[in-house]
């Protein structure tokens, strides 16, 4: 076998060395009724062209030739091909958790930059070097939040992410965690005001998210308020960070919880992704995730080491801020590689291009007859579209002409069948934003 | 070379050493202090919409002018950084990497190659069905591959990583105790068990109650026995252990819990020892999550991504996490409509492009991947063999994929196993894994994967047993090791109690020695 | 560390050295080393036809057991040998390559990726016209951008190195001078030229007349008329010259060649100083070639592959070799019907992969190239401006991309340009171009490039500053350089008068020394 | 530009260093009539999305998605991801040719790696580092022939690639050197008996190849002893050294000219490929191209330098032995890699598909009515056919059924316009043939 590097004669002598007859002898300690006698039924073993075969067969069931609009926390974007040049370099690709420094510095300088980027992008003190994802690190915020506040109530605005409030239901449930969530305005921003007092007066933390699930920005400068007057965290989430280009950073929250896959990493049917936990200083001992410090050697060289393990369930097991362990490394190096290639310039200009694009698709969309924009808040490159019948009927039209439409908010929101959530980026040509809009026109209007 | 030196003292540095020599190496900064304003190192096609003022349509409350502190490097500049960067890495790649409990094996490349192709690497999770059958059938035909490999009934892919599995496996068992009418209290793990198992049942909302492994490092039976009470939900356990041992008395275990009404879980982060050769199903594991960038060969990438899919008996199947692959009349979909269901764990369907990379893996060996079993456990044994004469094994029991030794015999002479693994990194190699298992003091733990070579392995041998004699015949050589590494031992109790953790302009223009500044030359 | 060296020694080996610092680094063996029957990296599908007997089929004439001595290694020994070997190797991607007359430049990664393009990579050179239009608009497009560039009227794309560039070229005017009904026997030679330039003339039939050059490195106009007898057919003329200079009275020279029948002939390897500044078209040349390897960035790849296209004034196209793509319709095709043609100096179509980098790297640019020329004149002139105080100049005239100083002040101190260049190596850099061009007695031949960013070229500055420092002080450390290198200089002299130009089983058996063999541990 | 690392305050910052005003300055030795006032009329500057667009938009207008039956010097075969994960690292990709050897010693060990596989596959003693390709392989064999017979003539069968050919007479016609071809018997073998007397006494060399242009491998005992009788070398081309696999190697031959394109390097339209000479120890320094050779540092420690340069052009200029310089070095690492992959087993297997592909579907096309094998020589994985009908036509109508048909010999050989070459590989599927089969069945019936 072609991954094994091993003759037959050399398994011969290494087990004459090791003093056995037969390989069977090292497996003796599995009692014999549970040793297989009989080869696994598994497909295989295939050469690598049949491998690519396979692969590139299923790839063809896929989407390929289809304009789509979706985006709700994953996003198609400019992706350069240094950057997975530079990734698949087996230096990075196939090293482990830089626990051993020395030969390991290329990881833990590229985690540092890697974290003082995410700090820069969110106005930050100090960032971690991965979480699994956007949903998770909105998750391990929160438990973060109560170990701080030593509270136990978190309320969760309804234009967070659906998935991600999802995940920390999953997770709260157990940890004698509530989670009160709140509405939103016909702005599509927050309703603050539907909160209670009495909730506020026990919340560890308000949770929002910034451009939310509709794509509007939120004012976080008023919710801040009022979470500090009561002693709760603010935390923001961020599922489309390329908006930080333009858009001012959330330093008025406690806490950031970020998926950064939007900076150059595919979307690969949702994952792997990159979550980030971004905090002030003085709360980072109670941020879960990888920290690389910068430190020096005894002969004063710079270099960069982990740090602050002792908040790592591998020192602190059952006390540790998170189970985590394995996190996204190789992804957090594609983001940072991705965002030193376009730098504040670039970014700016990417982000400038997405608010044009989307704008020029909503004024697309707003002329279509009996379609509407439901929401008056200011959007970044989604929005949602009302149209006068459910959007899941449009979309099967949509798709006969090779076109991934609108995402039906009625997965998420019940009730909302006619609402459909749209994403435009730099990549969508303005000929297929036309193109869908002729076709929600033609659609609407033949009413069948 | 990190240290000034007497000339003896560099022969013995590189006496001996086969494996490795120094060699020329590019010094390079942080990317920030490189940035010269106004370099890029991506341009953008020119739009084809009008431009929005940004400023303008934002208004001053959201508008933002560009990050601060952003570095501006051309593309010839981040491909240097990162090249240079690389060089300063061990890697798979370069050589073994013996980490215990880490499973580094060789990443083939095609896995790579096949997790970019266009339709694979572009699909938006929240697509349409009709234009995600190829993914899902990828989905679906591991979930198949990974049954059969375990025996078990139904499967999750959802989990992200080996913990996010126990998490979920240990929600499984709740919600299937609930469904019992009582969710019961604790959850066993024996103390040789590694540190996200306990952070995990913490999470799942359940006490901890460590058992202690005998002189054997195994659960002791009748020990064991009396630990199994009502209020014991489930007993978490590697199987083999972090030992390298099987666990022999397992489907006893399981069948005192089953017994009681509780349930086994097995993390099986060290299923490279049983691929092909034995099943946890058939030997009375209720719940297990596989480690797919361990036993599946998906790179570790310097720390992740993984994948941690969590794998069932058929009455714990209600529970599951949404969504759920199936398969009808050969099409796929995803299930969301599960009552029962346990909930979400992430967003989206778990690691994708992790779960693709394991398919590709266990095609490629088919029922074939018995032999990389069996190399793995042979690979083991011959290096324990070879070193048994120069290091102290604690638990002297058959190991399987991996062996541990202790640092007692080295000890005396004042090296300790992170000296030890310290100087490995001089003879061209990765350490092992130190400090881990707890049960044993000063612990070596070496795993070398299939994907060693008989030539490796003995590099492998030759290395531990010349720094074996130089732990008698000169402790200080090992103790201040490594000495050819680009920077020497770094001071982590500094860099904990001052935490410096993002680069910042000023602090940075300060450090004038660490920094590779460009001089300004005065011209002539 | 390649020697041993006492304390001071070490000191004094990195002392000022900022860019690069000693790492370690693995060994490796020849691949025939690391062979044990019955391994291999590569599986094939299953035939799916009968299978053919192949000794029946061939018969005991032709049939062959297999090759004697080929390697038998696994995937990932094939990984590692090569990463290993890579590893050895300096690189631009890893920092400054400042080879004067080689234009090391940044190629661009995005190349690598359009010239594997399913549907590029995979295109056969015969295959029918209809189903290789994309292959032909792309070589019909590099030869408009070329042609605009360099101001000329036709081009052949066939020629795949500068060298046989040349000779196409050189075919081209003789066949021209023939059509005229004298083919002539000399072509002229500036004693700068490179050596492909000779050496290209004899191949074409043609004698070599040396020129000499001035004592400003440039062609003396008067003594030149001398030459241009009628047996000349041609110049042969490097422009910017080796030594980087623009040769002032090109376009008098062509004045002389035309009026006395005789052509211009331009080697366009110093494109890289003129592009988007000046047309070797509008100064008189006939012919040229462009290196596509040096001035369009396609990647060196340790010696090769490059492309030398011709280009021509429109006098010479009858004779272009055979084929030539042709537009018509926006349709394309391939026109071998040219009964004057000189035939052909390649199989197919030349090195199209290289042709396709090229033109990706010119749509880069557009026309701003110009600023990719000015920033490699403006290095060029930067680091000559630096070095001025501490190296012969020796002459004086405007550098344009590459500056060339003399070795004649170290000598004085035993220093040459090779212990210099050599100890670059220790200061992280890969050395200039030694030893050419020859009118220059110890060449300091250096071309920084576009790609270099003023840090590098700084940090290039401090290190040959430094040596020239240290050629003074402590001169033995220069000639003994490099220190730091896996490897120290090798005995060129032992390699060449017993040559060993491949492994052979007995030999390297023997020579146990050199093998990083796999010692038999004896088992306790 | 992305590619350009400067700013312009850091340009203006080195012209002051420089002591000029501007960038112009530096330029003021070329006469102020020849510098462009206006800027060049290029296409671009286009950014790297952009450049892949224009790509792949060529890449749609070419082959894919037709079945290929052409070989004829350019074979397409398997080849591993692994190859060209592996020449894509900037350390192999990115550095020049090793002269200096203490910082080279990655592509120089690779290069001896190289000599060792040609020479190992050809039987011959010693292979040189490369050359261009197999035609200017061939073309310096015979100019280093002639330099070691110190005689004029060579004899050049028929049955040796026409395009090589070409190249040969291109090169030959200046230097004195007379090419005589022979021609083919009803076999496909050389008709050595035609080569008359006189011509063997003055000739330099013979140059076969085997297998032949019409895919027949050649008996190159009798030449080679008729040859060698005369005082001539024998000089053998190998287009498809694939065949070496299981074909017996040239080991009569004083020269062996190889084209080795057929060992992991795509076909990419023509080019880069790999050119090899190989050769007797006691020929090499009259053998054009690079050499690394084995030697020893101060210290006793094995490595490689590139050798015997008094050959080469730039130190022996007029009077080296070829004006070659680069060479195809990149590509002799994609054949050593790929051979390393294959190793001794995969390369005898790989051939012996070959070999049992090609005899199926000659099978197939001779069962057709009509069609014929014309040659009887045994044959590796090309063959001819003859139809009963102009190639040409019938490729026309295979073109339309997304078929790449057999190459027309009367492209190289007038009057043969009813012959085609046809080669089927390892990767030519089964079933391809037997429609290849079947459509020919039909053309051929169908008589219009
Ligand atoms: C035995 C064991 N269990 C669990 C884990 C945790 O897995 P992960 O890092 O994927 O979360 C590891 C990983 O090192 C392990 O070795
Ligand atoms: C000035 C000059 N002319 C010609 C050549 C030869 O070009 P090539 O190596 O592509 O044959 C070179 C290459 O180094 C050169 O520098």
């Amino acid at each position: 076998m072609r991954y094994l590097p091993k003759s037959q004669s050399e398994r011969r002598e290494m087990l004459n060395a090791i003093g056995v007859k037969s390989i069977e002898t090292l497996f003796e300690t599995i009692p014999a009724k549970y040793r297989l006698r009989e080869p696994l039924k598994l497909p295989g073993p295939l050469s690598e062209m049949e491998i690519i075969d396979y692969f590139k067969a299923r790839a063809a069931e896929n989407s390929r030739g289809y304009t789509s609009f979706l985006g709700a926390g994953v996003y198609q974007h400019v992706r350069s091909v240094v950057t997975d040049a530079l990734v698949q370099r087996g230096e990075f690709l196939t090293s482990y958790t830089p626990y051993q420094a020395e030969i390991s510095q290329g990881t833990l300088q590229a985690i540092f930059e890697f974290q003082t980027l995410m700090s820069q992008l969110t106005g930050q003190e100090v960032a971690n070097a991965s979480m699994y994802d956007g949903s998770t690190a909105l998750t391990e915020s929160v438990l973060m939040a109560e170990r701080l506040t030593r509270r136990h109530r978190v309320l969760v605005a309804r234009t967070v992410h659906p998935e991600y409030r999802h995940v920390l239901a999953t997770y709260a449930k157990h940890l004698g965690i509530e989670v009160e969530e709140f509405g939103f305005a016909p702005s599509g921003q927050i309703d603050a005001a539907s909160i209670p007092g009495s909730s506020w007066k026990e919340a560890a933390a308000v949770v929002v998210q910034s451009p939310n699930f509709f794509g509007v920005l939120e004012s976080l400068g008023p919710i801040a308020e009022t979470a500090h007057a009561n002693g709760a965290l603010l935390i923001d989430c961020i599922t489309e960070p390329l908006a930080l280009g333009i858009i001012k950073p959330p330093e008025e929250a406690d806490i950031v919880a970020l998926e950064a896959q939007t900076f150059g990493v595919p979307p690969s049917y949702g994952g792997p992704f990159v979550g980030v936990i971004a905090t002030r200083d003085k709360f980072v001992r109670q941020m879960p995730g990888r920290l690389a410090g910068e430190t020096t050697d005894a002969a004063g060289r710079r270099g960069f080491c982990l740090t602050l393990a002792t908040r790592e369930q591998h020192i602190r097991r059952e006390k540790a801020t998170s189970n985590i362990c394995t996190n996204e490394a190789l992804y957090a190096l594609v983001v940072t590689i991705h965002l030193c290639l376009l730098g504040k310039d670039g970014l700016r200009e990417l982000a400038a291009q997405n608010l044009s694009k989307a704008h020029f698709a909503r004024d697309a969309m707003k002329q279509i007859p009996g379609v509407a924009l439901p929401f008056s808040g200011k959007t970044f490159n989604e929005f949602v579209v009302e149209f006068p019948r459910p959007v899941r009927q449009i979309n099967g039209k949509l798709l006969a002409q090779k076109m991934i439409g609108p995402l039906a908010l009625d997965k998420y929101y019940p009730g909302q069948e006619k609402r459909g959530l749209i994403c435009v980026t730099e990549l969508t040509p303005r000929a297929e934003i036309e193109r869908l809009a002729a076709a929600v026109k033609g659609i609407v209007q033949s009413g069948s | 070379m990190n240290q000034k030196h007497s000339t003896t003292d560099l022969e013995a540095i590189s006496n001996g050493v086969r494996k490795a020599r120094g060699h020329v190496n590019q010094n390079e900064g942080l990317i920030f202090e490189k940035s010269v304003t106004g370099k890029r190192g991506i341009e953008l096609p020119p739009l084809d919409v009008p431009a929005i003022d940004a400023v303008k349509e934002l208004g001053a409350e959201f508008a933002r002018g560009g990050v601060e502190g952003f570095p501006e490097v051309s593309e010839i500049e981040v491909i240097r950084h990162f090249t240079r960067l690389s060089t300063w890495n061990y890697a798979i790649d370069l050589g073994m990497y013996p980490l215990g409990s880490c499973t580094m094996k060789y990443n083939p490349r095609v896995n790579e190659f096949v997790a970019r192709l266009d339709g694979l690497a572009t699909e938006h999770p929240l697509q349409p069905g009709e234009v995600s059958q190829g993914c899902l059938r990828i989905m679906h035909d591991l979930e198949k591959c990974l049954l059969e490999i375990t025996g078990m009934n139904a499967a999750s892919l959802e989990p992200v990583a080996g913990a996010q599995g126990e998490l979920t496996g240990l929600l499984l068992i709740r919600a299937y105790l609930e469904s019992k009418g009582n969710a019961r209290k604790k959850v066993l793990i024996p103390d040789s068990a590694h540190g996200t198992n306990p952070a995990s049942v913490v999470i799942a909302g359940y006490e901890v109650e460590n058992i202690k492994s005998n002189e054997r490092g195994q659960i002791d039976i009748e020990h064991f026995r009396q630990f199994v009470t009502e209020d014991v939900a489930a007993l978490m356990i590697t199987n083999p252990s972090t030992l390298g041992v099987y666990e022999e008395n397992i489907a006893e275990i399981a069948a005192i819990l089953h017994e009681r009404g509780a349930l086994l879980y097995m993390d099986g982060a060290n299923m490279n020892a049983l691929a092909g050769v034995t099943r946890p199903g058939d030997f009375g594991v209720d719940v297990m999550h596989l480690n797919l960038h361990k036993t599946f060969s998906t790179p570790h990438g310097g720390g992740g991504p993984g994948a941690g899919p969590v794998l069932i008996k058929k009455i714990l199947e209600p529970f599951l996490p949404v969504p759920v692959v199936r398969e009808h009349d050969r099409k796929f979909a995803l299930d969301f409509n599960r009552p029962q269901s346990i909930g979400r764990v992430r967003a989206y369907c778990g690691n994708f492009g992790v779960l693709l990379r394991a398919l590709a893996y266990t095609l490629a060996y088919g029922p074939g991947i018995r032999q990389a079993t069996e190399d793995a456990v042979l690979n083991a044994n011959y290096i324990r063999k070879h070193l048994e004469d120069s290091y102290d094994l604690p638990y002297n029991l058959p190991s399987m994929h991996e062996v541990v030794f202790s640092d007692a015999r080295q000890k005396k002479r004042g090296v300790n196993t992170m000296d030890i693994a310290k100087r490995l990194i001089d003879y061209g190699f990765h350490p092992y894994t130190t400090a881990f298992p707890l049960i044993v003091p000063g612990a070596l733990m070496i795993e070398p994967t299939e994907s060693e070579s008989k030539e490796e392995c003995d590099l492998f041998i030759d290395a531990m047993r010349a720094i074996a004699a130089e732990a008698e015949a000169n402790p200080e050589l090992v103790k201040t090791a490594p000495h050819t590494t680009r920077v020497g031992r770094l001071d982590e109790v500094a860099a904990a109690r001052k935490p410096i953790l993002r680069w910042k302009p000023r602090q940075h223009l300060d450090a004038t020695p660490h920094k590779i500044a460009t001089t300004v030359i005065p011209t002539a």
